[in-house]
């Protein structure tokens, strides 16, 4: 957003320098996970530690959407109330029993799921770019639009999936396992990988790059500034539905309170796993790591029994700050 | 006596509003208490924003091993699974206030009662007031509000009271407050307001107290706040009642569960607390001034 | 002209709001012939420039290629039709790699995936061909001014390209990298292509054009073949005077008091071990190839960058920590970096103008803004600096003029010494003339100077004394008759004395 | 050293266009109030206007604040939760008694809450500047911090003011009025014209606007951007402990729900009004104005009967994008 200004004097480059900047974020989790252990010997228990993975895998899936946007120089506030509008449309959907067959109905569903999402994110792209509002202002304003939907949708209450065979088909996306590795795990290494190839290894993944490193120089070199993030913000959409498709089975219903502060989180996580929020940088697997962080860090809390209810927040916020000052200084070899 | 060990979790909401505050309050408080009486007890409590970290909350608590779970849910839609798997681990489950989609999973059910805080509320306004205009606040949009709302409507259904308006308050005073200030412009003759929430009623208190308006006859609140239930006691002119819907339900289900555990009785069943209409007569037995709610 | 016209400007108008900055502008340009367009600074060049790559568009009048009458929508459009501008300003993403910002919208691709490798490979070449040798997997954003301007020239040259437009390519550039760019110029106009060429170095201008367009005040003054003009004319024609004697007269007065001393003196990362020293009234010169350590020794100086070693002002010893430390013992530093670090592009002139120096047109805690008003008033008369309005944003202001600006805006604080790093880049020979009587004139008032330039008869122009720096040490110290291009080529590449002079005579 | 390049030639400036910029903010102000007033007449009643002007002042306040911050180059995701705080400390404060006399411990526990504003701020500026995080995650954490720490002091219930005769005496801080009009909306526009004063005609405001448009320059120019920014996190503590002044007499009582989502309106209205998220622009009356069109939004929604209450946040966040529209639509002229 800010901080534009790169301190070219300070910093100065070197292959370990850009090493351990990416590897900052990890040494961060290690040492939580180090702090974990010390709090409560049950937190490094491989089933604990796999039921943290699992849970991360929302905000993670969601996050990783979030690198593209932010690596473009945008930001997206919606992703939150989009995952409940896109999990209540998906379950309505279900539930009106439009698609003959369990199996043929859920696929459908999912297919659904992933079509609203990216139509969610078109909208969201389409009026920072073509609009040319601040990104900001644009998904605070979504935000409170899908949220209403879904509230409007859901009349005031909740909305469940109906038929319980259906349910009992869709459980084992978020329950079941391969090989023992829980499916939402899976889920974000999938997603992770793909991020990172297109990011990394494709020329729309170094067009988003330069675009928020620069807009102008993009679009003096042939690249269509609105086009790229307009795509980012569809790739955000898309995000959102893969996480919707691993939460729904989950709990199995939409409520006006689901994916209530997730923006904070992604955007969290994104910044923890050294991504710039000014744009032109992405860090794909940072991101991960930092939605793992996250997870870790309220699971941690449960664990202990070392602050009050009442302070939890704070030393969940107080080990944020700590854990980013870990990585900088990492990063800053001093 | 012998010392017999046994860990309790309780998950309840995060203190994000006066209501929450006072589950958290009291369940901290019976804690203490329990924990004294029976020195191999172990209370854990842990308080969640939101359902989906209540999920996150219950599986780390069951990690970590133990014998009976008190947990107040979100949202009982999503939360059913969750406290299905607890109890699939042979944990001995305290259900408080809302009650599970599948009844089944809950081996006790301590409730406060919705729908019926909105009746009484409704059938106290039809039966004083007869015919009149109602405004009403509504808390957030989710189910406990959903509940309340229809038990309000149908017991006013029929009568010549109208609903002039509805919005929602969002459980804050000062959304409250914003509303109903919003609605003395709106409205030029208000004869009674219906909140859902003494939280909220504090606002709408203090938006007419500044609009000089003589027309409003009666506002109710909802859940016993204290410096509400003082306003019932001390026959507050505008403010003769209250629906109870006490916080301390929390503690209920806990020494109950206890019970379960150490006086050798097996304690099974739904425990429905009334919506008890709290007036200038019996106020005075629900007006704790030490609690923060 | 044998040639036929590839691109022919038919009375081209440019006017930003109600100010025309160019009037009636007829211009062809030839395949094969390197054109080189000269003008004082604010002349209108750059903006001509964007209107023939389609950065901008006229007002009124139109452009042929080939004779076909175009209309440029974007410098995309231009670029397909083969008409790549070089700028003047830096445009690269500072996050990319040299390799990516070279190939970025053009990627090499192997099936999905861009091809790193054959892009890395690609852009050594580039660079290299140009006499750099920059690793292509470094972030551009950690590059000095100098090399950006290289890999800028080799993104333009990558494209498959009939005119290609060099806004002032040399500005930053040492007689070494330069020399190397000339070349590469000759390659290009042998192979058919026709080449547009801005620079300020009218020698240079000399070397290597074939024929030369005179802007001045916006209008096209004539198109001469370059033989037949010498340095000399070509600086009247732009000026509207003679400007003979560019350097002038400075006696080095022999004060032997020593303002400013620093012994092993050392920036981490960049300056090892330094020593110098600068005598009261002495105009001091560094020289150097790009990437010598000349403007971070000053930075480490003054304090912009940590340091070690002893520093000693008038004999008692001082260290800076920041900038407000150093300008309140009477040094300032003017930035080489005038768009990143000297001013704020986006903020009008008059705030520029009086940032480092806000003390003085305070009265009480308010902004005293008529006494600024009057100060930019001084400034614009006093450092010729041309612009038709007062109310535009600093980032408006023509290249040269922004140098201007920024030195009107550190003089203001009235320094004690004062160091300069490449103080006349991209300024034009009229008012270099006045920059150089500028610093003399300070050093004569007892001020004391210290001149950073790549540009080495400048240095020997007017420097007392000059120190050569090359990789992170200073490396010798000259004076007097050893005070010449040959001598300080030596010192400054290690090379031996003829490969030196071969350079010298060139550049 | 990034972004240094200026799209000089797409942004053309003139007079008029600085003028339209700066008052694009009203227009789209005067278009709501003509369409609250079809919506409903009672909505251009003064007794509505007032009471909506002076439930703005909250906000308005500790959006100038945040101008500051924000034209610097800096973010505070903080404010409303130290909103809570500081009204939490306040009350306690005036709770326990301290002082004799009414009055004296009314003038020092205003004097205290600024000191706790201004503590608040300080802590965030030097975790941002000295510890280099970015503003977004430290003040993501302080947020968290400063919410618990109200709660812990709380006990999850309220901190409510106790001795009624201090509470009869502040009240008019809040419902009280001078000539007329309200005291919250003196306090807006006393607030506003030193902020205007501080960021237009003195050195400070000059500094801010140096470092939040270039951060190397201001360096070169000799201005610490270390103290400048936290100087702006310190006004910001400062603004939002005025807010609390003004807030505490109205309800008498700090709640886990004061201050809740502040920070996003506050940036809204920074944003509205004409600041830019990157920084170096600064506008304290279009900030002012911003406040005072998202509380005339939600005004106009509970006047006007046209939509469901589940779709009122749709609504609202629809206009706020209209009204982005509209403002940048005038100060793009075309
Ligand atoms: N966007 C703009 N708005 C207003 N005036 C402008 C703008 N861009 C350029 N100018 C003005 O146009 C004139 C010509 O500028 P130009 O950059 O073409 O000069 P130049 O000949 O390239 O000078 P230099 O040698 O200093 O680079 C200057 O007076 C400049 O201030
Ligand atoms: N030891 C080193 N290792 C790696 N890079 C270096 C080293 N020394 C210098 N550099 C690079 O060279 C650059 C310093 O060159 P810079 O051009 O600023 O120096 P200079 O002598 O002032 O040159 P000029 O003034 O001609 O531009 C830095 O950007 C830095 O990245
Ligand atoms: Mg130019
Ligand atoms: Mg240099």
């Amino acid at each position: 957003m800010s901080e534009t200004t790169i301190t070219v004097s300070e910093t100065r480059r070197s292959w370990k320098d850009v090493d351990l900047r990416a590897v900052a974020p990890f040494v961060a989790l290690a040492v939580l996970l180090a702090f974990g252990t010390i709090v409560n010997p049950n937190f490094i228990g491989i089933d604990n530690l796999l039921n943290v993975l699992t849970r991360s895998a929302f905000i993670a899936i969601i996050a990783v959407g979030a690198t593209f946007v932010i690596s473009a120089g945008g930001l997206d506030l919606s992703v939150g109330s989009m995952s409940a509008f896109v999990a209540g449309t998906m379950i309505l959907f279900m539930n009106s029993g439009a698609v003959e067959g369990n199996l043929a109905m859920l696929a459908t569903a999912m297919v659904f799921a992933m079509g609203v999402g990216a139509l969610c994110g078109l909208a969201n792209g389409l009026t920072t770019t073509i609009g040319r509002i601040e990104p900001f202002i644009v998904t605070l304003g979504t935000m409170g639009i899908f949220r209403a939907l879904t509230i409007y949708l859901a009349e005031g209450g909740s909305i469940a999936m109906r038929a319980p065979d259906l349910r009992a088909l869709y459980r084992p996306v978020y329950f079941g396992n391969i090989f023992g590795v829980p499916v939402p795990i899976l889920v974000i290494i999938v997603v992770a990988v793909i991020a990172a190839f297109l990011l990394y290894r494709t020329s729309f993944g170094r067009h988003v790059i330069a675009v928020g490193s620069n807009e102008d120089v993009a679009r003096y070199s042939g690249i269509s500034v609105e086009r790229v993030r307009t795509l980012t913000y569809i790739i955000q959409g898309l995000c959102v539905a893969i996480a919707v498709l691993v939460y729904v089975p989950r709990l199995g219903a939409a409520t006006p309170t689901t994916g209530l502060l997730w923006e904070l989180q992604a955007i969290t996580a994104v910044v923890i796993g050294g991504t710039a929020l000014r744009g032109g940088v992405g860090r794909v697997w940072g991101t991960v790591c930092g939605a793992v962080i996250l997870e870790v860090v309220g699971n941690i809390m449960v664990l202990s029994d070392l602050v009050s209810e009442y302070l939890i927040g704070a030393v969940q916020g107080a080990i944020i700050i700590v854990a980013m000052l870990v990585q900088r200084s990492l990063s800053r070899r001093r | 006596q012998e010392q017999k060990n046994v860990t309790i979790a309780v998950s309840i909401p995060a203190a994000d509003h006066g209501w929450t505050g006072g589950v958290v309050y009291h369940a901290e408080r019976a804690k203490v208490a329990l924990e004294k009486l029976h020195p191999g007890l172990k209370i854990v409590v842990k308080t969640s924003p939101d359902g989906a970290s209540q999920a996150n909350a219950l599986e780390d608590l069951t990690t970590q091993g133990i014998d009976a779970l008190v947990t107040l849910p979100h949202n009982s839609d999503e939360l059913t699974d969750p406290i299905r798997q607890v109890k699939d681990k042979g944990v001995f489950v305290t259900v408080v206030d809302r009650a599970l989609s599948d009844p089944s999973i809950q081996d006790l059910y301590v409730a406060g009662n919705n729908p019926e805080l909105g009746r009484v509320a409704g059938q106290y306004l039809k039966d004083n007031l007869g015919t009149g205009d109602v405004v009403v606040i509504r808390g957030l949009p989710i189910v406990i509000d959903e509940e309340r709302q229809k038990g309000f409507d149908e017991a006013i259904a029929g009568s010549n009271i109208k609903v002039l308006d509805k919005q929602f308050g969002n459980w804050s005073r000062d959304d409250a407050f914003r509303v109903m200030q919003d609605y003395l412009s709106k409205f030029p003759k208000i004869d009674a307001v219906w909140c859902q929430d003494d939280d909220m009623a504090v606002g709408v208190l203090e938006a007419i107290k500044q609009a000089n308006r003589s027309d409003i006859k009666l506002v109710i609140g909802g859940a016993g706040m204290k410096e509400m239930i003082k306003k019932v006691a001390d026959g507050d002119q505008l403010m003769p009642i209250n629906v109870l819907y006490p916080p301390s339900m929390i503690a209920t289900a806990l020494e109950l569960t206890v019970a379960n555990f150490y006086d050798q009785i097996p304690v099974r069943g739904s425990y429905v607390l009334d919506a008890t209409l709290v007036t200038k007569d019996n106020a005075n037995e629900f007006y704790f001034p030490d609690s923060p709610f | 002209m044998t040639h036929s016209p590839l691109l022919a400007a038919n009375s081209l108008f440019k006017a930003f709001g109600p100010i025309e900055v160019l009037r009636n502008i007829e211009l062809e340009i030839c395949s094969g012939e390197v054109h080189a367009i000269i003008g004082e600074n604010g002349a209108g060049k750059s903006t001509l420039m964007k209107l023939l790559s389609g950065h901008l568009q006229p007002t009124r009048g139109s452009l042929s290629i080939n004779g076909e009458k175009v209309a440029l929508v974007g410098p995309v459009d231009a670029e397909k039709r083969g008409i790549v501008l070089v700028h003047q300003e830096i445009l690269l993403a500072p996050d990319l790699t040299v390799a990516q910002n070279i190939f970025l919208g053009r990627e090499l691709k192997r099936g999905f995936t861009v091809d790193d490798r054959a892009m890395n490979a690609g852009a050594r070449d580039a660079m290299r061909s140009l006499g750099a040798d920059i690793d292509p997997t470094r972030v551009v954003g950690r590059l000095s001014i100098a090399q950006r301007q290289l890999v800028q020239i080799a993104r333009a040259l990558l494209v498959p390209h009939q005119l290609v437009i060099f806004d002032e390519p040399t500005a930053s550039l040492t007689p070494v990298e330069t020399e190397a760019l000339l070349n590469v110029i000759h390659g290009i106009r042998a192979k058919g292509v026709a080449v547009l060429y801005i620079s300020h170095r009218l020698a240079e201008v000399k070397a290597i054009a074939d024929r030369v367009t005179v802007l001045r005040d916006g209008q096209l003054v004539t198109t001469r073949d370059a033989a037949e003009l010498e340095p000399v004319d070509m600086a009247r024609l732009m000026v509207g005077r003679d400007v003979s004697k560019l350097y002038p007269d400075h006696a080095a007065r022999e004060s032997e008091e020593k303002v400013l001393e620093a012994e092993h003196f050392s920036v981490p990362g960049y300056v090892k071990d330094a020593s110098f020293y600068l005598r009261k009234g002495e105009i001091l010169g560094f020289a150097g190839l790009i990437g010598a350590g000349r403007t971070e020794l000053m930075e480490g100086v003054v304090g912009l960058r940590p340091s070690r070693g002893t520093l000693r002002q008038n004999g008692m010893s001082v260290r800076f920590n920041n900038a407000r430390e150093s300008m309140d013992a009477g040094i300032v530093y003017l930035s080489e970096d005038r768009k990143g670090r000297g001013l704020l592009l986006a903020q009008d002139l008059r705030t520029n103008l009086t940032l480092a120096s806000l003390k003085k047109f305070t009265r009480g805690p308010l902004i005293d803004k008529a006494a600024e008003t009057a100060a930019l008033d001084n400034a614009i008369v006093e450092f010729d600096i041309r612009t038709r309005r007062k109310d535009l944003l600093a980032g408006q202001l023509s290249g040269g003029n922004q140098q201007k600006l920024l030195l009107a805006k550190m003089m203001l604080l009235s320094p004690r010494i004062v160091i300069i790093d490449e103080p006349t880049r991209g300024i034009d020979i009229g008012t270099k003339e006045q920059i150089y009587k500028f610093i003399a004139r300070l050093a004569e008032s007892g001020l004391s100077v210290i001149v950073i330039s790549s540009e080495m008869p400048e240095l020997i122009g007017i420097c007392d004394r000059i120190y050569v720096m090359r990789e992170s040490r200073v490396v010798a110290e000259v004076t007097g008759e050893r005070m010449n291009e040959s001598e300080i080529v030596v010192h400054a590449t290690g090379a031996t004395f003829e490969e030196a002079a071969l350079v010298a005579e060139t550049a």
